[in-house]
């Protein structure tokens, strides 16, 4: 249904490549749920296509490629930090095309490159201090994907959050190297679980794997990110942080419409509206809590809480 | 060389080749037919998809391009795999000989950050940038060749089945990947960033692999690499066939005892054979490096960086009957393909899975098509028996080498 | 046979017959209108150079291939067979040319490989075994049933392949070239059992290349050439000049003159030499032999007693766990196959199929296979040099008549006296100081041994010295100027040949201290 | 230390991790064994695991789950069968084909059904009387779910049946030498087409137990590649049964392991590289096989088309 025709002149035409399913409950997820709701705001006069589970890079930079040529799109995105290097490579080949990439906040210095990233750390420091109120072992067990770059720094503010409420507390992380095996995720979760952990985070596609296992277990909490994933656990998962491209999305266009190409980069944050904190309501979390991890949220805004990442 | 341009244009051979399209055609034909119903189970028009299918891979001079691009990679690989498959190894660790080579391929380009004093007094027309090219590549090569000489060492000297190794190696070559792309080779700009991205520094322009700008007036990324690989093509084709190497790893390939008693090595040819296979495929990944990424990033998966070149590669052997010179048609088929059915997805929005669906089902429709080549030519060949050319595959898995 | 071991269901063939038989394949007429038929309780012999389509008819009478005309009868009823299962409802059986056993499976395993279990789905080995012992005893076949194939030599496999055809009840059984790898003891045996097989009421179709024996054997006699069926006669009025006159179509010479030679020197020396056998047991026990230039040394021996470990250990391709080895002089012992052909030895394979030759490379490229890195054959070691390799290949092809539609086709459409005939030429083109000919004529026809037999007398004459093994008594009593007798690994004796005779040769080959 | 890392834990996780290994490689043995080497079992795992998913998320019956799971891996083997057998295929790129096939419609009919990533009620953990409330031996043996013993359980039967069975003899003859097992009168055709059917049905249920017993939920791609390493373990295991199992769990161990190490490098003070620590699992693999005695039955014929009259 978002087929290309290039009827309406003022239609705004954007075009994304990401490297996963754009269902996958995580980061591809995050951007095709921004487009959309952007899509549903401003009806017929915003376009999108999509290029999905792009994961090999090369394909990535033949659709990007393909898209500015045709001098079809006011936008073109690059939905992943490993297809930088082709942005690179674009954008002075194409000056009169706008591109988006992200995230990452290096714009190359042209002015037709808009750079995004997520302050991700913030939404982990509020997971972290929420994980800390709520663990009872005072173990934490976190599941990554590979120890770099949004990952990384979600992990990192969530370490900062626990440690932020008690230092004491453990968090065990473990990287398996894999944005897609499930099936090692889950053991990583099971091994966290059998050393003691009893409330789990984890970054990228693959943890719905380690979510499924809190759930069997009963009594291990989940916290979510990128997207709301309560729907995969709604018994244990407290709060999750989502991304909300669309406040970068939207101005970017604007930025467009009125003549403008690129040069920002910009970062989601707690202050800006981007990242946001999404408790599920099923989930009983105290008051006390609540008011604590509100604290918290109130405290990155305004600047009086800091941490440092390691 | 004539007794090479004669043996491709003798009548029989001409006829057998126009066969051998027709069927491949037909073949591919039914596996699109049968792709045009989930297009349309897809509620997408199949009609408009596969007129993307061809413009995404020869309709303008940038899918033109791209459709080789893709194919450099692939023709690399398979050229490997002729070698290893006709030397009796079954060589699956293209990936991580493909990682391996593009790692000693960057380090070694990364390392000539500045052009060295001693490179520039020679009188030689871009002689630092071929110099630093060259060893580049030659590093890649040479990393891909120990990558799989692992393996052939292995099977040599130790027995242990080269399928289960080269797919071991091609986990182990990833991960290392992942190290030190996040550790040594990590690009300087990224070190203080808690979110780095786990990528090396930009090679210089004077490390890349020139783009091959008399293609076409608009620039597109084909790059020499290409040239590369089909004189590679040759150059294997003449090594298997009119040295004494080839014939000794063909021998081998086809018989372990008779090797033996000829007087042969059977384990050094084994180990040659995968050494060649793996320095092929190590030039693959350094090619993609040098003339097309100009730098290495992971996503943490393989196939990220190779684009399951490794895979394909011997699916592009295979169909070009483990011959090198056969493996570029082959290859340049497949590069089609896979660029070609990326713009369905983006021209009708199907999803991406049915990309891969389809290139399942064109892959199986191809390979069973072969049996009805096989029983023509035969029939062809009834009267008089014709002299063969070396098309016969030879047995896989023959004896244990011991 | 007694009536117990037949498998229910299982018809009694009294007659058999083909006619009009014709089977095409791409480019020959391999069986052109033959009519063929045996009775039960007599054995009908067939004969024919390599490549007469002996096989091709009894592939059809097994329903391996199909006929393009022609009917065969059962009990004179038409039948159609349509695969080896239908022959085998039928009641016939067939011991092919190749075995066909699987070598890690046992003899039990082997012979009920395709039967019907008397426990539904669960493999019932110790009834096969047991009932593999009555028909041992009955036929005088001796095996062990728990065996695994690969350790038997061939011709206890040969026994395994007749026990099967037993076992299964075969009413009538195709024997393909049985005897081509037995002794002369063995195939007494097997003689003997055939008798005893006709005397129950079997009919047996016997093929073989020696004419002695399918005059000892059969009542009836049939010879194919090109397909064609030349000649069909009672045995009794049939001699074995007819015989050869018809298959080959010229007289063949079937006694050779051998004029004495003066040895020269010593050309290969081996001290005490022991080796392991695949089995892994000592093959070889102390073997110390010398040959001279000018002479044959003939190794007979029942097939298994070292023979083999004795040509390899020569050739390099198997390692000695003790002994030396000397070729002119130098001290060679476990020096490589390459080593061995440098120093001028030359070896005709035992297996030629599968260590003579590369089936999938041409005649022309196996005809260089130890030499292609050399002069002429390459340059400087590197590049093929396929002009001279052609030209050689081309003068041996003339030379040694092989039969092949040019030097570039694959080798393994040659028939196996052709493949023979490329190995000798290969061979002896390398001007050897010292050749090893291991069974140089096992299943090659008549017309082709004498021609390979013509050859290894030249080479004699020329100064070569010739290491022959043999199970083939005859051949080595024409060919060899002085004779040792292999058992168990160790020489056990030695004739010269004017003093050898069958009889004292097969006892010392079965074991027997015969003082010389 | 020591101690900390070897758990009980650790055992039941590399329990739990060998599973699907178990199945998709005993399912690939018979096939191997018989002649036919399947490259394709990922996709079919795939697929499989999504049958069995799918038909849990409609109707919450487990047994229908596995029974899809069943009927599909079966009707893939069956196309794997006519491809390689009938049609005499390359085995290697053919197996290519159908992974590709299986990764590509596994994902495509989910997206099209279910579309994200939703929890199933799968098998339960087995509460067994008494035994399961041992310590140590309790949580190693006796808290898994019921695919999991049932993979178990298929070792000794695959054993029984290749070795002691008409059916396995005919298996081994015809992966051995086919000429000759086809002069005894057997079809080597339809014994190659049953073994590569049950391969098939073996893959469709390592899959399934994936999706519906070990972590309950679809995703695109679940296997990760498990299917390529369950072909590598018939080498490994040799084509025997408790081998292949042997290997499985060996694979299994050391992840289970290194999964441990890293869970409580913090306490235990050490830090491995993440790299290092998943890499652990293919060293050790090779490395063990490099000591492993290489006396084998090998199917000779392995890869090899049968044709008759062809020698
Ligand atoms: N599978 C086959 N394909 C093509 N041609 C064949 C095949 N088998 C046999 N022939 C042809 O049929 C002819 C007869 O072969 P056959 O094997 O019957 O000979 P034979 O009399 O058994 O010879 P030998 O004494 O060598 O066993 C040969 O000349 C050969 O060219
Ligand atoms: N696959 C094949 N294609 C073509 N010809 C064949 C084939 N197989 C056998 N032949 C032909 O069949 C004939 C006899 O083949 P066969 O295999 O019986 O020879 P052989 O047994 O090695 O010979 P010998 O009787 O000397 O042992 C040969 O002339 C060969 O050309
Ligand atoms: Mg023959
Ligand atoms: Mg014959």
């Amino acid at each position: 249904h978002h087929t290309r025709s290039a009827k309406a002149q003022d239609t705004f035409k954007v075009a994304v490549v990401m490297p996963s399913a754009s269902n996958d409950l995580a980061f591809s997820q995050s951007m095709f749920d921004a487009l959309t709701a952007i899509d549903a705001e401003m009806g017929d006069s915003f376009e999108f296509v999509f290029q999905e589970g792009t994961f090999v890079v090369d394909d990535a930079a033949v659709a990007l490629r393909e898209w500015a040529s045709s001098g079809e799109y006011n936008l073109i995105i690059a939905h992943g930090s490993q297809y930088g290097a082709i942005i690179e490579e674009l954008a002075p080949e194409f000056p009169d095309v706008s591109f988006a990439w992200g995230t990452d906040v290096d714009t190359f210095g042209y002015d037709n490159v808009f750079a995004y990233e997520a302050a991700s750390d913030q939404g982990g420091f509020v997971n972290g201090v929420l994980a800390a109120l709520l663990t009872k072992s005072d173990v934490i067990g976190v599941v990554g994907p590979i120890e770099v770059g949004d990952a990384k720094l979600y992990v990192d503010g969530f370490k900062a959050g626990v440690a932020w409420v008690n230092p004491e507390i453990a968090v065990n992380v473990n990287y398996i190297q894999s944005f897609s095996d499930v099936a090692l995720a889950s053991e990583a979760a099971q091994a966290h679980i059998a050393n003691g952990a009893d409330v789990l985070t984890g970054s990228a596609q693959m943890v719905v794997g380690a979510v499924g296992v809190a759930k069997e277990t009963g009594n291990v909490l989940w916290f979510g990110q990128q997207s709301n994933q309560t729907e995969l656990a709604p018994e244990i998962v407290v709060a999750n942080q989502v991304y909300h491209w669309e406040i970068v999305l939207k101005d970017i266009i604007s930025q467009i419409q009125s003549g403008t190409l690129g040069g920002t980069s910009y970062t989601l944050t707690l202050a800006n509206g981007g990242l946001v904190i999404e408790y599920n309501d099923a989930y009983a979390l105290s008051g006390f809590d609540k008011f604590v991890a509100d604290a918290a949220i109130q405290g990155i805004i305004d600047g009086t809480v800091t941490y440092t990442l390691e | 060389m004539m007794a090479f341009v004669h043996r491709f244009f003798d009548t029989s051979k001409l006829i057998n080749l126009v066969l051998n399209i027709s069927l491949l055609l037909l073949a591919v034909g039914a596996a699109l037919l049968v792709g045009a119903v989930m297009i349309w189970l897809m509620d997408a028009d199949p009609v408009k998809a596969y007129q993307a299918l061809y413009e995404g891979a020869f309709g303008t001079t940038n899918s033109r391009a791209e459709t080789l691009v893709k194919a450099t990679p692939l023709l690399f690989v398979g050229i490997g795999i002729c070698v290893a498959f006709r030397g009796g190894v079954v060589n699956v660790g293209g990936e991580g000989q493909m990682i391996i080579g593009a790692l000693a391929a960057v380090w070694v380009a990364l390392s000539f950050d500045t052009v060295p004093r001693f490179l520039e007094n020679i009188p030689i027309h871009d002689f630092p940038h071929i110099f630093i090219v060259t060893a580049s590549l030659l590093a890649g090569f040479l990393a891909g060749a120990a990558w799989g000489g692992i393996a052939g060492v292995l099977k040599a000297y130790f027995g242990v089945n080269e399928i289960l190794s080269t797919i071991m190696l091609n986990q182990i070559a990833l991960q290392l990947m992942n190290y030190l792309l996040n550790g040594v080779l990590l690009d300087p700009d990224q070190k203080d960033r808690v979110n780095r991205i786990p990528k090396t520094a930009r090679i210089q322009d004077y490390a890349k692999l020139p783009r091959l700008e008399w293609f076409s007036d608009t620039p597109t990324r084909l790059h020499a690499g290409l040239i590369i690989g089909l004189a590679l093509a040759v150059v294997v084709y003449i090594l298997l066939w009119r040295t004494t190497l080839g014939y000794r790893i063909r021998a081998v390939g086809q018989s372990n005892r008779a090797s033996r008693y000829a007087g042969i090595n059977v384990k050094r040819q084994v180990l040659n054979a995968i050494l060649i296979s793996g320095g092929c495929a190590g030039l693959a990944g350094a090619v993609q490096v040098l003339g097309l990424q100009y730098r290495m990033q992971t996503d943490g998966s393989a196939a990220g960086f190779t684009g399951n070149a490794g895979f394909n590669g011997i699916v592009a052997a295979l169909f070009g009957g483990l011959h090198p010179i056969g493996t570029i048609p082959a290859s340049v088929f497949f590069g089609a393909l896979l660029i070609g059915a990326q713009s369905i997805q983006r021209e009708v929005q199907v999803p991406a899975s049915l990309i891969t669906t389809l290139n399942g089902l064109v892959v199986i429709f191809v390979v069973s098509s072969q049996i009805f080549i096989k029983r023509l030519t035969k029939r062809r060949a009834s009267v008089p028996p014709q002299p063969t050319t070396p098309k016969s595959v030879p047995a896989l898995q023959e004896e244990p080498t011991q | 046979m007694p009536e117990h071991l037949l498998p229910t269901g299982h018809r009694r063939i009294d007659q058999m017959r083909m006619q009009g038989i014709v089977k095409k394949f791409p480019g020959v007429l391999a069986v052109d209108h033959v009519d063929f038929d045996v009775k039960a309780g007599e054995i009908h012999a067939l004969l024919g150079e390599n490549g007469a389509g002996k096989s091709t008819l009894m592939k059809i009478l097994y329903g391996l291939y199909h006929q393009e005309e022609g009917q065969v009868f059962l009990n004179d009823l038409p039948v159609v067979i349509r695969s080896p299962n239908q022959a085998i409802q039928h009641g016939i059986g067939m011991i092919h040319q190749h075995f066909m056993l699987v070598p890690s499976l046992t003899v039990a395993q082997n012979v009920a490989l395709g039967m019907k279990s008397s426990r539904g789905f669960l493999l019932d080995i110790d009834m096969v075994s047991k009932r593999i012992r009555e028909l041992s005893e009955i036929y005088g076949l001796q095996v062990n049933p728990s065996t695994p194939i690969w350790q038997l030599a061939v011709g206890e496999q040969q026994r395994v392949e007749i026990l099967r055809a037993l076992y299964r009840g075969a009413a009538l059984l195709i024997l393909d070239e049985p005897t081509a790898v037995l002794t002369p003891q063995e195939v007494d045996d097997l003689f003997r059992i055939l008798k005893q097989m006709t005397a129950d009421g079997h009919a047996l179709i016997f093929i073989s290349h020696k004419l002695h024996e399918v005059l000892a054997i059969s009542q009836r006699i049939t010879v194919l050439r090109d397909g064609k069926q030349v000649y069909s006669i009672p045995t009794e009025t049939a001699t074995k000049e007819t015989l050869a006159h018809m298959m080959v179509g010229r007289p063949v010479v079937l006694h050779y003159d051998l004029r004495p030679i003066e040895p020269g020197p010593a050309r290969l020396r081996l001290e005490e030499v022991s080796a392991t056998s695949d089995r892994g047991d000592e093959g070889l026990k102390k073997v110390s032999l010398q040959l001279h230039a000018g002479e044959i040394v003939g190794v007979a021996g029942v097939s298994g007693n070292g023979q083999r470990e004795l040509a390899q250990v020569i050739a390099g391709m198997r390692s000695t766990s003790s002994g030396k080895i000397w070729l002119d002089n130098h001290d060679v012992t476990n020096h490589s196959p390459a080593a061995m052909n440098q120093h001028g030895l030359s070896h005709i394979p035992e297996a030629r199929m599968t260590d003579g030759v590369i089936k999938n490379f041409t005649v022309a490229e196996n005809f260089v296979l130890q030499n292609h890195g050399r002069k002429p054959y390459a340059w400087g070691g590197v590049f093929m040099n396929f002009r001279n390799i052609t030209r050689q290949c081309k003068t041996a092809i003339k030379d040694y008549e092989i039969k092949t539609p040019s030097h570039e086709t694959p080798i393994k459409s040659l028939s196996g006296g052709n493949i023979q005939k490329l190995v000798l030429a290969r061979e002896l083109s390398r001007q050897p100081r010292v050749l090893i000919a291991a069974q140089p004529t096992r299943g090659v026809d008549i017309g082709a041994s004498e021609y390979i037999h013509h050859r290894l007398l030249e080479e004699r004459t020329k100064g070569t010295a010739i290491l022959l093994i043999s199970e083939d008594l005859d051949e080595i009593l024409a060919l060899s100027d002085r004779i040792v007798v292999m058992y168990e690994g160790a020489i056990v004796g030695e004739v010269k040949r004017d003093q050898a005779d069958i009889r004292t040769l097969g006892l010392m080959m079965a074991g027997s201290k015969v003082p010389v | 230390m020591i101690t900390d890392i070897i758990k009980a834990s650790v055992a039941a996780s590399a329990i739990r991790l060998a599973t699907p290994y178990i199945f998709a490689s005993l399912g690939e043995t018979f096939g191997q064994r018989s002649g036919v080497l399947n490259l394709g079992v990922d996709g079919i795992m795939l697929l499989g695991a999504f049958a069995a998913y799918y038909a849990v998320f409609e109707t919450g019956n487990l047994l229908l789950g596995v029974l899809a799971a069943l009927i599909v891996g079966m009707l893939l083997g069956l196309a794997m069968a006519f491809i390689s057998v009938t049609l005499q295929a390359e085995q290697g790129i053919s197996g290519i084909g159908v992974y590709l096939f299986g990764l590509g419609l596994s994902e495509l009919l989910f997206q099209k059904t279910v579309s994200t990533p939703t929890p199933i009620e799968g098998f339960p953990r087995i509460n067994f009387p008494v035994l399961t409330d041992l310590p140590v031996l309790g949580e190693i043996f006796f808290h898994h779910n019921l695919l999991v013993y049932v993979a178990f359980a298929l070792v000794p039967i695959s054993s029984f049946i290749l070795n002691r069975t008409t059916f396995g003899l005919q298996i081994r003859a015809v992966g051995q030498n086919p000429e000759a097992a086809d002069a005894m009168g057997i079809s080597v055709a339809r014994v190659r087409y049953m073994t590569v059917m049950i391969g098939g049905a073996l893959a469709g249920l390592a899959g399934a137990s994936l999706s519906i017993a070990l972590l309950n939920i679809f995703q695109s791609n679940l296997t990760a590649g498990q299917g390529f390493i369950a072909v590598a373990l018939v080498y490994f295991g040799a084509w025997r049964p408790y081998w292949v199992m042997g290997g499985a769990l060996l694979f299994s161990t050391v992840n289970a392991l290194q999964l441990q190490v890293k869970t409580i490098e913090n306490a235990l003070g050490i830090n491995v590289p993440s790299e290092f620590a998943v890499m652990a699992p293919y060293v050790v693999t090779i490395i063990t096989l490099i000591f492993a005695s290489k006396r084998v039955e090998q199917p000779t014929a392995l890869t090899k088309p049968f044709e008759r009259g062809e020698s």
